[in-house]
């Protein structure tokens, strides 16, 4: 009784992406969101290396790599933008940004 | 064989009317208005004489195929024979008279080209209608002459009253063509064919007589002539189409249109033979029309009115003639009729013209001695109408129709005494209408005294409504039957009951005796005591006005039909169904609004939007599995 | 090759019309009237010289590959109704052209594109002989249209060409469901996928299949046609059309979807359309009488004229469910003179428009006085459209009625009576607009000599329609007769009876 | 070994919801780095011991340390945190959770039922996976580059500092 | 598995894209030049089309295990190519008139080129990942490109949150996928379901998860919302780029993807993508028809048309690929086309959005407003238009499989859309009020100008003659 069920990983991921999720959703603080986002990815990560320790396949670990590299370079950008919005706006309040609508 | 130009005259004398009309003088009107009409009487004459001379039954002359569909095949083809030999007579005759009239009378109209290319143009129509050969060509004459009767009762279009007048009696015939028509189909249906002989060559051998086929399309056939010819219940367009010139009304409304259904019928007897009972009904609606109508006139103020409910009353005599199977003494009343009430209108339209277009009687009088050759010419108008024995042709025709309508072997008691309930009358309200007019005291200056063009018409229709009688004789009066002889091969004659030929002198005399003392009535009222007419009139004021309103007929109508579609055309004028196509650009309106709500630009809620949906897929998912 | 004339001609003649707009558009007026009178011209040669039409249906044909993958060919065929049809639309061209002239003043040479480009639609959709074809005709023709209504219209002409566009759009749709039903279950019974006409004729198919295949052409045309309750877009886009654009609307538009349910609806679903028949015959005297209780209760002209057009068209519908020759033979009358004896009222509504600037009849009164050859004119058509015999709408009518008193005899009463009610709405106009007393505040001079030129021969035609419809019958007989085998054996009996004239 | 797993999963979980609901950003990441070297545990456990390693490094390191220099760039003070408060009231959470909570036992649902059985934990070492990213998956490692240079030139463009964002700002204003 | 000679040659267009790009950046860090960077990208994209009309064949070859380059996906890459070449020619007077810096558009336009045209020729997760992935963080920061505007900041901040958040939802789905079949190889995924008897649940859910991340690129119904604002926010030619390659290479993805897996056996996949389909031809289309901003309407009507390519989608087999090349050359055309007028008619200002900027245009700029006409009747599938035959092929190919529900539900939304499309024509041709002032004074730029010519008359061609291009998609299905 020493081994981890795939079921219980996989839960595991759920779990942390609903966490994400919840965060995206509560959150108005574009930093917040875009932190969650972050929990939500790596948690698909985790599914992924999840997914690829039960097949003993290293596919799992490559497609974590990939999602660590967008991972990062969409931070970046994000941040970046950011950084644009609290100049323009002077705010990081997601609701506000809703001159578009209709 | 020139029978196509016996129609075609008049409508090439109407077609450079309408054309070069107002670039023609006055005289150049004149003469090609009458002249196309006079050459189409003269034509109808040599036709006639060699109609006689070779004894045929019948000319025939094709002008062209009309349409040729499917089996049906109407043809522009005009068929001659007794009986539309008659009715052609009478038409290019007292119409070439009227239109000579008509030079005169309308001299100082600005629409007179027009007026004789209308009149041109409805006797055309109205010789193609009788001398259609088959079903089809007869309903464009039949249609023509509407036509032409809409446009002459709305002549004087300026007065917009004379414009309704016109309509309503376009509408009011066009409910009675419908009929017609839905008769054609039923015919087209049974034979395959709308030439007139070969259904009534056919009808026979097809229908046993009381088929109820017959039956349903005699009644179709009489509602259109019921329109037509302004009979119960159709009657109410006539009395308001007096709005047209008076010549018109002579022309039409007395002498030739009106009396189309009375030829209809006559045209398909074959049919109504067959159906008895539909006959029967012919027989009642002239029965109850002619006294009803024969009411009415007793309460008239209008002289043109008295006289357009006389036609109708004088129309019903002819359909309970037609109703007893009394052909031949159909269209005899129907000839005579035309020669004597075309004569009263045009004098009647002689009077009003004196009289600066004064149309009440109670403020005419005292004309006999303006209007001499009016008063003479009327006076023996009227004897015709008023049916005063012996001397005028009137008697003749109508006394022939009393007979019948009690010895005829479709007649019976009660159609007799009707008959004679409206002979009476009928001579009550003739000559309350001489006597108002012509006696008692100037009340109007007379303007315009009648030249030779009014007079001369007058003359001779007052000749023919004379003489005109004298064709056609009773048994007891030397029996001399020219004319019914001569319409034999078309219209059988009618036998009489066993039993009634030896009391036939008794009925001429009750006739007689009737007719003398209308007129001795009238005379009482109207002449020797003034005041009596007026005593009865407000102590039964409601009889009157009901009377004078014409049995209520045009306000009940007006109230069942008119009004309802009035009212409903009214309140769909912006057509309801429009709602329907509103409604759905409402809902789109709609559901844009609720999706729109959804746009709010709030990125939290556009996140949620996509978990809904994540959820929704999964749910489907779990559910469907 | 001359079919693509005719079309080629039209297009062609469109867009020069609308570059030599920048220079002169006086030029662009001549050339559209031109490319018009080119064509009608043709067209004449056509139906004089057309070999003896006993032979065969197909006076012309054309054939070309088109979307050879797909199974569209460009193919045009010229039968009797064809010719009829695109001989009334040359004829009715000429005259939008000829009634703009004056009235349009901007955008001259996009006009002309327009018109050209409508009529070019509409002669596609009565030549063409693969129902790919068709559509795209089908639809081509609404574009231009909706240029028409909404540019040069009146002052409501946004709604107007709105509801015009979505109505036959939306119809059209549908059409275009039924037409791709049609070819693969024809492409799967026979293995070859094709939009061809004559290849889709008498295509197996379950019933219930049929019916609905059926409902989606139905739609289309009866949008088209239009049948009461589809009906709302017509008096819209009539009324706010300009004169030239309510002519090509009453007098050729409307008449595509009486063809079509001749062309097609009939040929490749008979007995679908058998069963429909009882049904579709009571929505033609629902919309006979509807039309015209809505007629007589409007107060603009032009939009009492588009009632009447509902009521007319209702006979149509009504005709052609009768299954006889005698109903068809009147639809087909009924197609044509319609188009003549409505455009003619409508550019009689367009020429008084011109001169007192309203469409309210409640303004109007006693124009004979002023204008007595507009009244002459005025009352010829109204007569017409009330059906007066002699004239050619009552050939129509009579045949259609007499047609259809063998299919269906109650509803054939009721589509009489509305003949009555015809005749209360035709007269209104003439009393309303032409009788009564002259208001004096207005200048009404009588037709100018262009407006003459117009008006002449479409009383010419309507009346030689009424007196000799029998050339135009003949034109037709033949496709008629084809459609109608069993009718035939019936009237080639009753021609011997009649024979002995 | 599980209990090491459950253990290592209860704390990333914990600590995950800290950082939800923390209304200090600073805190928040810390705690982000608490759960992300759980998991890193995690996935040495699952026998990832390179994921392992880059979990630590990339995520925990270079990523939050990211979003940290953000923040002090952007100054942001005290208020932001009451602000935080004033956001994060019951009337924004409950609905988005419960939806959240629907979604996650659907996930839990299906996962614990639908099939995907088995055990976990075999190593996939180092070497396997350099070889297979170096081997069939060369070109995805060429791509993922082409990737951080979009990223790159992106948040280049974005983030360079512009001249008249005041100016832009109070335009905005007088609007 | 060493990378041979022969792959290199096989990958070579997107070699070439990638030189391109970092010659671009190279060049960008020696000297800025708009006008060079501008001339290298429509030249090396011209490149890469030539190369791809000469080479290419329908030949069918895998390059392991993440590409598969076949008939279909070179259709479709050139399909992006020469979009984005045109795209770019537009751009260039869009940004010229703009003082932004311009040279980095170009590197981001060619990578997310590059990202699309691995969308369309990858057979594995990893490629499929990284294909979106490159395509959206491009994408992110082309929307957000003009930092003057704050719209463009907001469009651009939406789309990067929207975009992760839902490609996390792609990646756990994908996960469970992997999880389950234990191969991120399209075909191995096939082969898994067809040994399986049924689809297991947690596959079922990975590929529902998955649907919401390819939705969301689509833009479909529920995943939609991000469409108008982003739309509306970016700048005109890159507002272009979205509707047209991006969603286009997604839509190959989906066709190849289930496709390949024959996802159609499942109901309830078919169910999902039928719901997707309906509700977004309808929503799309009410959402547009009281819509006063015309980028919104466009993007509102491309969730509908989204919705319309999901028909042919679902109708499958040879017909619904054919048809769904075909719609996609029609609806880039025309989306470029509507985008380019747009792009050409906005100032330095602000973009031409408002439906006033086009009241009386056509008295205005009647050749403009001609092809926006002719555009827009295209968008709303009327005869002489690539629209209308790429409307029909939709339609044909459900028919064909008989889903009468769809197809109605299509023609439904067609009619809705008249209504929007029709607004914006009337609004052209009236003339009544505000020619004269005007708030926007655009600068015309020839090559504009010709572009939109070309685009035009290309449309106008496959309208009225498909036959060549229907022959051409055939011969690349073989």
């Amino acid at each position: 009784m020493n081994e981890i069920q795939v079921t219980s990983g996989l839960l595991l991921a759920a779990a942390l992406f609903m966490l994400g999720l919840i965060g995206v959703l509560i959150r108005r603080n574009i930093i917040f969101m875009l932190v969650c986002v972050e929990i939500m990815l790596n948690s698909a990560g985790l599914a992924f290396i999840v997914a690829g320790s039960k097949w003993t396949q290293p596919d799992g670990q490559v497609m974590f790599i990939f999602i660590l590299t967008m991972a990062a370079a969409e931070v970046s950008v994000g941040l970046a933008l950011i950084l644009q919005i609290h100049h323009q706006l002077k705010t990081l309040d997601g609701d506000a940004a809703n001159s578009m609508r209709g | 064989m020139k029978l196509w130009l016996i129609p075609a005259l008049p409508l090439i004398g109407s077609f450079i009317l309408i054309v070069a009309g107002s670039r023609l003088s006055k005289r150049m009107v004149a003469i090609v208005g009458s002249g196309s009409v006079g050459l189409s009487a003269l034509i109808t004459l040599f036709t006639g004489y060699k109609f006689i001379s070779t004894s045929a039954t019948s000319f025939h002359y094709q002008a062209w195929q009309w349409m040729d569909v499917a089996g049906f095949s109407p043809a522009v083809s005009f068929h001659l024979d007794a009986l539309s030999l008659v009715f052609i007579f009478v038409i290019t005759f007292v119409g070439f008279l009227i239109h000579v009239y008509s030079t005169e009378f309308m001299a100082d109209d600005d629409g007179y080209a027009r007026f004789f290319a209308y009149l041109n143009l409805f006797v055309c129509s109205m010789l193609t209608l009788v001398l259609a050969d088959n079903f089809a060509l007869l309903y464009l004459g039949w249609e023509g002459v509407g036509l032409c009767s809409y446009l002459l009762i709305g002549f004087w279009y300026t007065e917009e009253k004379n414009g309704y007048a016109a309509r309503k009696a376009f509408i009011v015939t066009r409910v009675g063509d419908t009929a017609l028509a839905i008769g054609l189909f039923m015919l087209f249906q049974n034979f395959h064919t709308l030439n007139i002989q070969q259904i009534a060559a056919q009808a026979p051998q097809q229908w046993a007589v009381g088929s109820e086929t017959a039956m349903v399309i005699s009644l179709l056939l009489l509602g259109g002539a019921v329109g037509k010819s302004a009979q119960l219940p159709l009657q109410t367009w006539l009395p308001d189409a007096m709005a047209g010139p008076s010549p018109v009304s002579a022309l039409i409304h007395a002498a030739t249109m009106v009396t189309a259904g009375v030829y209809l019928i006559a045209r398909t007897h074959a049919i109504f033979e067959l159906a008895p009972d539909a006959l029967m009904i012919v027989g009642i609606i002239g029965a109850a029309t002619l006294v009803l109508a024969g009411f009415t006139a007793l309460t008239q103020f209008d002289l043109k009115r008295v006289l357009a409910y006389s036609t109708i009353s004088q129309i019903g005599y002819m359909f309970l003639a037609l109703g007893v199977s009394a052909w031949s003494a159909a269209i005899f009343h129907f000839m005579i009729h035309a020669f004597f009430k075309a004569l009263l209108f045009l004098a009647a339209g002689a009077v009003i013209m004196a009289l600066h277009h004064e149309h009440d009687m109670y403020k005419m009088g005292g004309l006999k001695k303006k209007l001499p050759i009016i008063y003479w010419t009327f006076l023996i108008g009227a004897s015709s109408l008023a049916a005063l024995p012996l001397v005028t042709g009137g008697f003749y025709s109508k006394d022939q129709i009393l007979w019948l309508s009690l010895a005829g072997e479709h007649g019976n008691i009660w159609f007799f005494l009707f008959a004679l309930l409206g002979a009476f009358i009928t001579s009550i309200y003739t000559f309350r209408m001489l006597f108002l007019t012509f006696f008692g005291n100037e009340k109007t200056h007379v303007g315009h005294i009648p030249g030779n063009g009014i007079t001369i018409p007058l003359l001779i229709l007052a000749g023919l409504s004379t003489i005109g009688g004298f064709i056609e004789l009773p048994h007891s009066f030397g029996h001399f039957t020219v004319f019914s002889n001569f319409l034999n091969p078309v219209l059988p004659s009618v036998s009489v009951q066993e039993g009634f030929e030896s009391i036939e002198w008794m009925i001429q005399l009750i006739a007689a005796g009737v007719a003398l003392s209308g007129v001795y009535v009238a005379y009482i009222f109207y002449i020797v005591k003034p005041g009596l007419s007026e005593e009865l009139k407000t102590s039964a004021a409601d009889l009157h006005k009901f009377w004078f309103n014409g049995w209520g007929f045009d306000s009940l109508y007006d109230k069942l039909f008119v009004k309802p579609f009035v009212f409903i055309s009214d309140i769909n004028k912006k057509d309801i169904v429009d709602l329907f196509y509103d409604g759905l650009v409402w809902i789109s309106n709609f559901f844009n609004r609720i999706f729109s709500y959804t746009q709010s630009g709030i990125l939290r809620w556009y996140i949620m939007g996509i978990v809904i949906g994540g959820i929704l897929l999964l749910t489907l998912g779990l559910i469907k599995n | 090759m001359i079919l693509v004339a005719f079309i080629a001609v039209l297009m062609i003649g469109g867009v020069i019309a609308w570059i030599t707009s920048q220079w002169n558009s006086i030029l662009s007026r001549w050339i559209s009237l031109i490319a018009l009178i080119v064509n009608f011209v043709l067209a004449i040669f056509i139906w004089i010289q057309k070999p003896t039409i006993e032979s065969s249906n197909w006076i012309v044909q054309f054939s070309a590959q088109w979307i050879p993958s797909l199974g569209v060919s460009f193919s045009l065929a010229l039968d009797g109704l064809s010719l009829l049809m695109v001989l009334l639309t040359f004829f009715l061209g000429i005259f939008a052209v000829l009634i703009s002239w004056n009235e349009i003043q901007e955008r001259v040479g996009f006009f002309h594109f327009n018109l050209l480009w409508v009529l070019a639609g509409i002669t596609g959709v009565f030549i063409t002989m693969d129902l790919f074809l068709f559509y795209f005709f089908w639809e081509v023709m609404l574009i231009p249209m909706y240029f028409l209504i909404g540019i040069w219209g009146h002052e409501n002409r946004r709604y107007a060409a709105y509801k015009f566009f979505i109505f036959t759009q939306a119809s059209g749709l549908l059409m275009l469901l039924s037409i791709l039903g049609l070819y693969f279950i024809h492409g799967r019974v026979t293995g070859t996928f094709t939009f061809d006409y004559f290849q889709l004729l008498n295509t197996e198919m379950p019933a219930d299949v049929a019916r609905w295949l059926m409902l989606g052409f139905l739609a289309a045309f009866i949008v088209k046609l239009p049948v009461v309750p589809f009906h709302t877009w017509l008096p819209d886009a009539h009324s706010q059309a300009s004169t030239a654009g309510s002519l090509i609307l009453a007098g050729l538009l409307l008449k595509t979807g009486a063809y079509g349910l001749i062309r097609f609806v009939l040929p490749l679903f008979p007995t679908a359309a058998a069963e429909l028949a009882p049904w579709a015959m009571l929505f033609g005297v629902i919309g006979i009488l509807y039309g015209a209780s809505l007629a007589f209760a409007q107060t603009d002209l032009k939009r009492l004229v588009a009632y009447t057009s509902v009521s007319h068209m209702g006979f149509v519908i009504f005709g052609v469910f009768a299954f006889n020759e005698l109903a068809m033979q009147g639809v087909v009358m009924q197609m044509i003179t319609h188009g003549i004896s409505t455009g003619a009222l409508f550019v009689l509504a367009g020429t008084i428009y011109e001169r007192i600037h309203t469409r309210e009849i409640t303004s109007m009164g006693g124009f004979w006085n002023k204008a007595p050859f507009m009244g002459t004119i005025g009352l010829i058509f109204v007569l017409a459209s009330l059906g007066l015999p002699g004239l050619g709408n009552f050939v129509a009518e009579f045949l259609t009625l007499l047609g259809a008193w063998q299919a269906n005899q109650v509803l054939t009463i009721f589509a009489t009576i509305g003949v009555v009610a015809a005749t209360a709405y035709s007269l209104r106009i003439m009393q309303k607009v032409f009788l009564g007393n002259f208001s004096s505040d207005k200048i009404v001079p009588d037709l100018s000599l262009r407006e003459k030129i117009i008006m002449v021969p479409l009383v010419i035609a309507i009346v030689w329609l009424g007196l000799f419809p029998q050339s135009v019958m003949n034109t037709v007989k033949q496709m008629i007769s084809a459609q109608f085998n069993t009718e035939q054996i019936i009237s080639n009996d009753t021609e011997n009876e009649n024979g002995s004239k | 070994m599980q209990l090491t797993f459950y253990i290592a999963g209860a704390v990333a979980i914990i600590s995950t919801i800290m950082v939800i609901t923390r209304f200090n950003v600073i805190h928040a990441l810390l705690y982000l780095v608490v759960s992300f070297m759980a998991l890193a545990v995690v996935f040495f456990i699952l026998g990832a011991p390179f994921a392992a390693a880059l979990e630590i490094i990339i995520y925990a390191g270079a990523i939050v340390v990211l979003i940290i220099f953000v923040i002090m760039m952007l100054n942001l003070k005290e208020e932001a945190v009451d602000q935080e408060k004033k956001w994060l009231t019951p009337d924004v959470y409950v609905g988005p959770a419960i939806l959240t909570i629907i979604l996650l036992s659907e996930l839990i649902y299906i996962i614990s039922l639908g099939g995907a059985s088995g055990v976990v934990g075999q190593v996939v070492d180092v070497k396997d996976v350099g070889k297979s990213l170096y081997g069939p998956y060369i070109l995805g490692v060429e791509l993922s580059g082409m990737l951080l240079m979009a990223g790159i030139v992106g948040a280049y463009h974005l983030g360079r500092k512009k001249k008249k964002v005041v100016h832009r700002f109070l335009e905005k204003i007088e609007e | 598995m060493e990378v041979s000679k022969i792959n290199i040659i096989d990958v070579l267009p997107g070699i070439f894209l990638v030189t391109a790009s970092l010659i671009a950046m190279l060049s960008i860090a020696i000297k800025r030049n708009h006008k060079l960077i501008f001339g290298l990208t429509t030249i090396s994209l011209l490149g890469v089309f030539v190369y791809l009309l000469v080479y290419a064949s329908n030949h069918r070859f895998t390059v392991e295990p993440l590409f598969i380059i076949d008939g279909f996906g070179t259709f479709i890459t050139g399909l992006i190519v020469m979009s984005t070449l045109a795209i770019s020619l537009l751009s260039y007077a869009y940004f010229e008139q703009r003082e932004e810096r311009k040279e980095e558009y170009y590197i981001l336009l060619l990578l997310a080129t590059l990202g699309s045209a691995i969308l369309v020729i990858s057979k594995h997760f990893i490629s499929l990942f990284l294909g979106l992935e490159i395509l959206s963080i491009s994408l992110y920061s082309m929307v957000a490109y003009l930092r003057k505007r704050p719209r463009s900041d907001e469009a651009g901040i939406k789309y990067l949150i929207l975009a992760a958040f839902s490609s996390a939802f792609l990646l756990f789905g994908m996960a469970l996928v992997y999880s389950v079949s234990g191969s991120m190889n399209f075909s191995g995924i096939a082969d898994y379901l067809s040994s399986a008897n049924s689809l297991p649940l947690t596959m079922q859910a990975g590929f529902g998860l998955m649907i919401i991340g390819i939705g969301f690129k689509l833009g479909v119904v529920p995943f939609h919302m991000w469409t108008p604002d982003v739309y509306e926010g970016a700048p005109a030619p890159v507002t272009a780029f979205i509707a047209t390659v991006s969603k286009g290479g997604m839509v190959v993805l989906l066709v190849r993807f289930f496709t390949q897996i024959d996802g159609f056996r499942f109901p309830v996949i078919v169910l999902s993508f039928t719901i997707i389909a309906i509700a977004s031809m309808l929503i799309g289309n009410f959402l547009a028809i009281r819509q006063n901003n015309v980028k919104r309407i466009l993007a509102y009507s491309s969730i509908a048309h989204m919705g319309y390519v999901l028909v042919a989608f679902l109708a499958g087999g040879r017909l619904g690929v054919e048809a769904v090349s075909f719609y996609l050359v029609a609806y880039f055309l025309t989306n470029i086309g509507a985008f380019g007028v747009v792009s050409i008619l906005s100032d330095h200002d602000r973009d031409a959005e408002k439906i006033e900027d086009y009241q009386g245009l056509f008295w205005r700029h009647p050749k403009i407003a001609t092809v926006f006409t002719a555009m827009l009747l295209s968008l709303a599938g009327i005869p002489l238009t690539a629209g209308f035959v790429g409307k029909f092929y939709l339609v044909a190919s459900g028919v064909n499989t008989q889903l009468w529900l769809l197809v109605f539900v299509l023609a439904i939304g067609s009619v809705i859309g008249l209504f929007y499309y029709i607004k914006i024509i009337a609004t052209m041709f009236d003339k009544s009020v505000g020619t004269e002032t005007l708030a926007l004074r655009p600068r015309l730029y020839l090559i504009n100008l010709i572009t939109l010519f070309v685009l035009s008359i290309l449309m106008m061609f496959y309208g009225i003659y498909p036959q060549g291009l229907i022959e051409r998609i055939q011969d690349f299905l073989k």
